[in-house]
């Protein structure tokens, strides 16, 4: 199952990522900026297009992959991270980044997502988070504020506090999480070179504005601060996050524990696994 | 006793041993089996248990013969109750008459009222009694002597594999199974029992269930990948993968549900590996979106699907074909896809070697429909051959030029990049899709690509493989799955009576063959349609793709009571009466 | 121009109305539809948008008429380019022809090559240096007072309308649409266009979607539960629900996936409440499973699908009618269920209601399939009558003696214990079970409660609402949903040339009224099955379930392009011509 | 909707509450214990049969339902908090209870779990946590061990480590939070008693030894200490939570908020609604 074929590094720019499709999003989407920054970051570690597969589920976001000319699996809506993970515990050699939004990966996705960061394979995780269904017209999604009116479904608010996914993540086992804002290309693609660095399910929350149906996200780049330090410290971690706005950056938690590691065992024929059903003559 | 030792002997018997939970009917009908195995025969052994997950009544069911066997009997020879327990609850699935002969401990007293109005001839034995006069047996290996000696197992083989049974489970002492086994047999030479088994014609011979030969199957045609979530009664395809993919380099993954299991599948190979996931009924119905996934982004992937009772939860430790239906039709949209049947145990393992093989060089997901009495009875069977299928895929070498992931070609099927190949990047989509993979919402690309997604299954050449026909005449059988089995020994039974009959298992359910399945219709005018379903889902699936001889009858039934020979054969018969328009 | 004024009225004239995001071509196309309505006009509209969120280009398809509008016509009568900026995008759905008129902004050049190609008659029209002109106003709306008085709108009633519309929503001014739309309409005086509209017969309308539609009809067939996970093209049915379900005591929930949802709403209905969920494809995949469970359990329940292109994600916003299969057949397991098709928009507000009324009444889940065209599609339509379906559930009164769940009555139904009602307490199970509820696995239980899941399915008397037939002859035609409309129009013009054919259109798809179908059928001896899928699904149901004339042929279309009516009638003809074996 | 059947209370016996069916549960099974608490709690609390619903999943836990005279609703693997909800939501008099296992409720059951923390309808979850799937003969389930290796189906171990339900939960949203054993009967009514009259999502896990496939859990007897006492403090509950053995009990969590309560509006007639409709004349 393991590579037959050579990682041959080639020295590529940050625009060779893009693919040339143009992206489906409005002008302005903070997609854009994620696109960029992942990009940037690839180009920087020097990733082969070839060795970089990005997987994604449904939604505005999910549309990232076929924006590159990396390897790419754009498949149903919430199962971007089991698709990833059965691929990067097959192939363990590639790059294997699944990206997506806040409705694919907290609400339909939810159950992936948190046996992901318990199950610890190696792959990166980006979401894309505008705390809003953007694909399917505006809908709240889990990490909207209650009091959102903006939504058709839930023209009251949705009755419920929003979903903490650095707080769910933490409690589920992730051993790298992070915050990040698309605007600020640096620094994201910074951060995503961490995580993709890391030997681990490394998730990644960016807040990425949608500009159609949250156009007050656009605030968000007078307000993004950094707040967190990298700690390995479970309960300073969550004393941070019990005090966060929502709207801080940076790394809150790296603590490196095995990969996800199936079982092994030595190498034995068909045949010879055959013959244990051969009844003794 | 003279009278019966003067009968001829039999080419098959078939045996029952019940008791309550703890009484050990299941290792006694193991060691029968494995016995009858090592000395030649062939074997199927069926388990029967109430809901409880310990405990509780059980019934181990066992066929034994010198050709092989493939279902139950309509009938039992041999009864033997180590307890009568709850015995009751298996009435209706152990058929009993005159000629059956029922051994009882004798410490239990009177059988029960549907042993004694069924008219089978009844024994008292002291089962035991003997057994406590033999430290460390129980009473079920006391049975396992006398019903292996009336039905004429060699003793050395009985007394083997009771030892590797046995021996360091506790503290039993090779001696006292030799005694204990002497004394059993001579206990028996007081009944009169007339099953004793002709000669055997040893063979090798594998011993397996269903479960265990999809597995060895789905190596053989290259799986190396599997994720899975627990479910009865496919589980033991988990665990024996589990144990044997990391031996040729492989893995199984347990995943949190079905919709992670299909995924990560499909993950796994989007980069390049044969992958599998075993599931039953409630598993495949969360899968089918993905299906859909795996139809429309050209992934290969073998879904097996060990059907059991239903509907929803319906009867989980029991048989049933009903999820044909879904196995074709499930999936929103258009979503053309493989959906092949073993028709025996040892077939588990060609079939779903098969269907690896066919996913991965048509580029689309096989549906392998097994059923709870394929997966979970365990058969003393000829070894099934290897066959030349391995997975092999039509892949993009590196550095490629003008790679298009959906091109179409004379045969629909395309060359696929995979990760880590220069040249051939490309994002799969399950929305429709250019040739290039792009995105389209426009007509001609989305007929494209579905008229190529059919095209692909319709045009190949599937070879002899496509289904099992045996025999020829005007009344025709048509079957799938395991009823074949007892569709077989029925339209053995009619030819016996001296009828031409021809018996067509399918074993390519999707795509319906059309062309060689009117072939081997030719020139029926009477044909049954059996399967094991209330709605008769495979009639319905064949009526919908394909013309049938105008005079054709279904037999239709739910289980969790499987078609017998018998009745099938009567149906055949009333069948063969009927005037033909 | 006078040589145009002189030709005769027309009864129905179709529009199109192009431009780039932001250019409001679905503003004035709603407009347009409004203003036909109040002037006492037919009328439909589809809107056609690239894959973007916000912005790509735009179409806004209209029909106008004096008889009801239910499908868009073959080709364009009058096509008007706020820009032509990708216009080519619809050059696949928008057939011109040398009847054809254009109209383009002055400002923007020669049309595309689809266009000139087609023989069309073009005008350039100053249509954004006239909107410059009137503070406020866009080209769009110049737009509007030009095509609507070409095809003859009401002055009044165009500028009612738009007030509505616009006055609020920037700083228009009442003046300045008065004396944009006078400018307008003298701009149009130069244009030779010859689908003038015959004088309307003004008559109460109503003006909505089918996905409004489907909401009315759950409604009053007693909906006062909806739990749903937003997917296009089902969305505007959720939404339209939550703001309308608390103003009759009831509520929608937002569910976190559509796992939940269904299984929200199996909650509330066993909790004695009429419940509703909406979807599209992917999320009926998702939802087959708890299909299953509604059908073992028997719990009353309604489940929509808005169908849209497939398989997988396919294209979320074209419609298709590939789910039939998924709809009548997923679900592992026999789980026979109610599936019903509204074949209009109006139509939608009765099915739904009809699907409330039947799965109450059934206690078993009602799948009714609508698609994007009907559900996204506007119109403006004779108001649907409120019919006599409410729901109504066979409950038991307090303190009922003997009670059981799921004792078998003669017409199959059984009495439901709601919570809250003493004497009535059962655990419903989706385990094969006894008639008092308790789990079996006992073969008679099993069949019992199978054959009774399925009688009353099959026994109940559906009434003439099954199916709309029009006509007579031994031509026939056979279809089904949205496709309805077209092949009412392709009929209608087949009988134009003095053939007489026959229209069966189904309702209710499953269970299959045979004994009524094969009365509509009666006489016909050359019948043609119309659908838009690929895979002929429906002609296959058909095919499995019933017999069709011998010379029956399917016309079968995959989306995104719709089956247009010429389409189908040319298909009719060259059946009749076809010699019947 | 709302309930037109009148509350008729009637002192019922701790065993009123209990059917005649036999469970199929093997002899020694935790969730023996589980139905007599929750009988007792019943009792004690006076609910009449026909005013309690009991919801459940797929698994030998998941059967408790038909053990008792409740109505019950005995669903799907996984799905028993949906239904729990949508009849909480639409019936708000009826006294609901979803029950199951770990595998339910943390594996397959995952999304909707960490949901109905968030969404905070009025019902309670009684989770019997064995640390596996019983009914299917003993695999890992989430909150199984690392190094268990009594599986077939993961020989090796899980290669993960164990879902934190308690955690999970408060990271959720969960308002009650509380762990009990099944086998300390009269603490583990009172938990439920608390849980049934707390208003909103109360979660329970309930140590349920499985004797057949862990029956290492027989040790939990000597094991189980009281740990927790009531917090409305999250800091707090998390703090508490950084020292958990895993078999401490008690209710960790307690901080009522407003139950989820779907959108209201004033009254209107179908005609009214229908009027909307129609084309000025
Ligand atoms: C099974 C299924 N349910 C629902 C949908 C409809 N759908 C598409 S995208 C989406 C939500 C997208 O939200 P998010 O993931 O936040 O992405 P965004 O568009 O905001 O980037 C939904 C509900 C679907 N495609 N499939
Ligand atoms: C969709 C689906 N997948 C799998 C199963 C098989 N299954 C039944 S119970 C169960 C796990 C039960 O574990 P748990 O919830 O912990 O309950 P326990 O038996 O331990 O009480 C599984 C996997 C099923 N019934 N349905
Ligand atoms: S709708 Fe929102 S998320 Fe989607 S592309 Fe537009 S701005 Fe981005
Ligand atoms: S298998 Fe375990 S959980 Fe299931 S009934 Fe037996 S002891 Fe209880
Ligand atoms: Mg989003
Ligand atoms: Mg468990």
């Amino acid at each position: 199952m393991s590579g037959e074929h050579q990682v041959k590094p080639r020295a590529l720019a940050h625009k060779d990522y893009k693919s040339s499709y143009k992206p489906v999003w409005c002008a302005g989407c903070g997609d854009y900026g994620v696109l960029n920054a992942l990009t940037k970051s690839l180009a920087a570690l020097e990733i082969p297009t070839e060795q970089v597969a990005l997987i994604s589920g449904i939604g505005c976001s999910s549309r990232l992959p076929a924006y590159t000319r990396a390897y790419g699996f754009h498949g149903v809506h919430g199962r971007a991270l089991p698709v990833a993970a059965g691929l990067a515990i097959s192939r363990p050699e590639l790059t294997v980044i699944a990206v997506g939004g806040d409705g694919d990966g907290f609400s339909i996705g939810g159950n992936h997502f948190i046996h992901a960061c318990r199950r610890n394979a190696n792959f990166s995780y980006l979401v894309m988070d505008n705390a809003v269904y953007g694909m399917t017209k505006g809908q709240a999604s889990p990490t909207t504020e209650s009091d959102w009116t903006g939504s058709k479904l839930a023209p009251q608010g949705t009755h419920q506090p929003p979903f903490q996914p650095l707080e769910m993540a933490l409690a589920a086992g992730a051993p790298f999480i992070a915050r990040a804002f698309s605007n600020a290309s640096n620094e994201l693609a910074q951060i995503i070179s961490e995580a993709i660095e890391f030997p681990g399910f490394a998730f990644v929350q960016i807040l990425s504005p949608c500009v159609t149906f949250r156009p007050e996200q656009l605030n968000w780049k007078k307000q993004v601060h950094e707040a967190f330090s990298p700690t390995a410290d479970k309960r300073e971690a969550y004393l941070k996050l019990l005090d966060d706005d929502g709207i801080g950056t940076g790394i809150l938690y790296r603590a490196p524990r095995p990969c996800f590691q199936p079982d092994t065992a030595a190498a034995r024929s068909l045949a010879a696994i055959a013959a244990d059903f051969e009844v003794p003559a | 006793m003279t009278e019966a030792k003067e009968k001829p002997p039999v080419d098959s018997c078939s045996l029952a041993l019940i008791g309550s939970g703890g009484a050990g009917v299941m290792t006694a009908g193991q060691i029968l089996l494995d016995a009858a195995a090592e000395a030649g025969y062939f074997g199927l052994m069926t388990r029967s248990t109430g809901p409880q997950v310990r405990g509780g009544e059980a019934a181990a069911v066992l066929r034994l013969g010198v050709t092989p066997v493939g279902c139950q009997d309509d009938r039992i020879d041999l009864l033997v109750a180590l307890d009568w327990g709850k015995a009751e609850h298996f009435s209706d699935e152990l058929v009993l008459d005159a000629d059956t002969v029922v051994i009882a401990d004798s410490a239990e007293g009177e059988p029960p009222v549907w042993v004694t109005d069924s008219g089978a001839r009844h024994y008292a034995v002291r089962l035991s009694e003997l057994a406590g006069e033999h430290s460390g047996l129980r009473a079920n290996i006391i049975a396992v002597g006398i019903v292996g000696s009336l039905v004429g197992l060699d003793f050395e083989c009985m007394k083997n594999t009771i030892k590797r049974r046995l021996i360091g489970k506790g503290n039993l002492l090779a001696d006292v199974i030799q005694t204990g086994l002497q004394a059993s047999i001579s206990a028996a030479e007081s009944l009169q029992c007339a099953y004793k088994l002709a000669p055997p014609q040893p063979q090798p011979r594998w011993l397996l269930t269903g479960n265990e030969a999809v597995g060895m199957g789905a190596l053989r045609g290259g799986v190396r990948f599997c994720a899975a979530y627990p479910i009865t009664p496919s589980t033991e395809i988990q665990e024996w993968l589990a144990r044997r993919l990391p031996e040729v380099g492989g893995c199984l993954v347990q995943a949190e549900d079905e919709l992670a299991s299909i995924n990560m599948c499909i993950g796994a190979s989007f980069g390049g590996g044969p992958a599998m996931t075993a599931t039953s009924g409630p598993g495949l119905s969360l899968m089918v979106e993905a299906l859909g996934l795996a139809v429309a982004t050209e992934t290969p992937l073998v879904v097996v699907d060990v059907m059991r009772g239903g509907p929803s939860t319906g009867i989980p430790t029991k048989s049933e074909q009903a999820d044909l239906a879904i196995a074709v039709y499930g999936a929103h949209g258009d979503a053309p896809r493989l959906v092949l049947a073993p028709n025996g145990i040892g077939d588990c393992v060609t079939t779903t070697q098969w269907a690896v093989f066919l996913a991965e060089a048509l580029q689309c997901p096989a549906v392998v429909l097994s059923d709870q009495f394929l997966g979970q009875s365990r058969a003393a069977i000829t070894p099934p051959k290897d066959r030349e299928w391995r997975a092999e895929r039509r892949i993009a070498p590196a550095d490629i030029s003008d790679f298009q992931r959906f091109r179409d070609s004379s045969d629909g099927i395309s060359i696929m990049g995979i990760p880590g190949t220069p040249g051939s990047e490309y994002t799969a989509t399950g929305l429709s899709h250019k040739p290039s993979a792009r995105p389209s919402a426009i007509s001609a690309d989305h007929r494209l690509q579905l008229d190529k997604q059919l095209r692909k299954l319709e045009q190949f050449d599937y070879g002899d493989d496509w289904a099992d026909i045996e025999g020829d005449g005007s009344l025709g059988l048509l079957t799938w799955g395991s009823t074949t089995q007892a569709a077989r020994e029925a339209v053995a039974r009619v030819r016996a009576d001296g009828s031409a009959v021809r018996l067509v298992s399918l074993r390519l359910i999707a795509p319906l063959d059309r062309v060689r399945l009117a072939r081997a219709l030719e020139g029926i005018d009477r044909l049954l349609v059996v399967e094991q379903s209330h709605g008769a889902q495979f009639f319905r699936y064949l009526r919908a793709g394909c013309e049938l001889p105008s005079h054709t009858r279904s037999l239709a039934e739910p289980g969790p009571l499987l078609l017998r020979p018998g009745r099938i054969a009567a149906t055949l018969r009333v069948l063969e009466m009927e005037q033909v328009k």
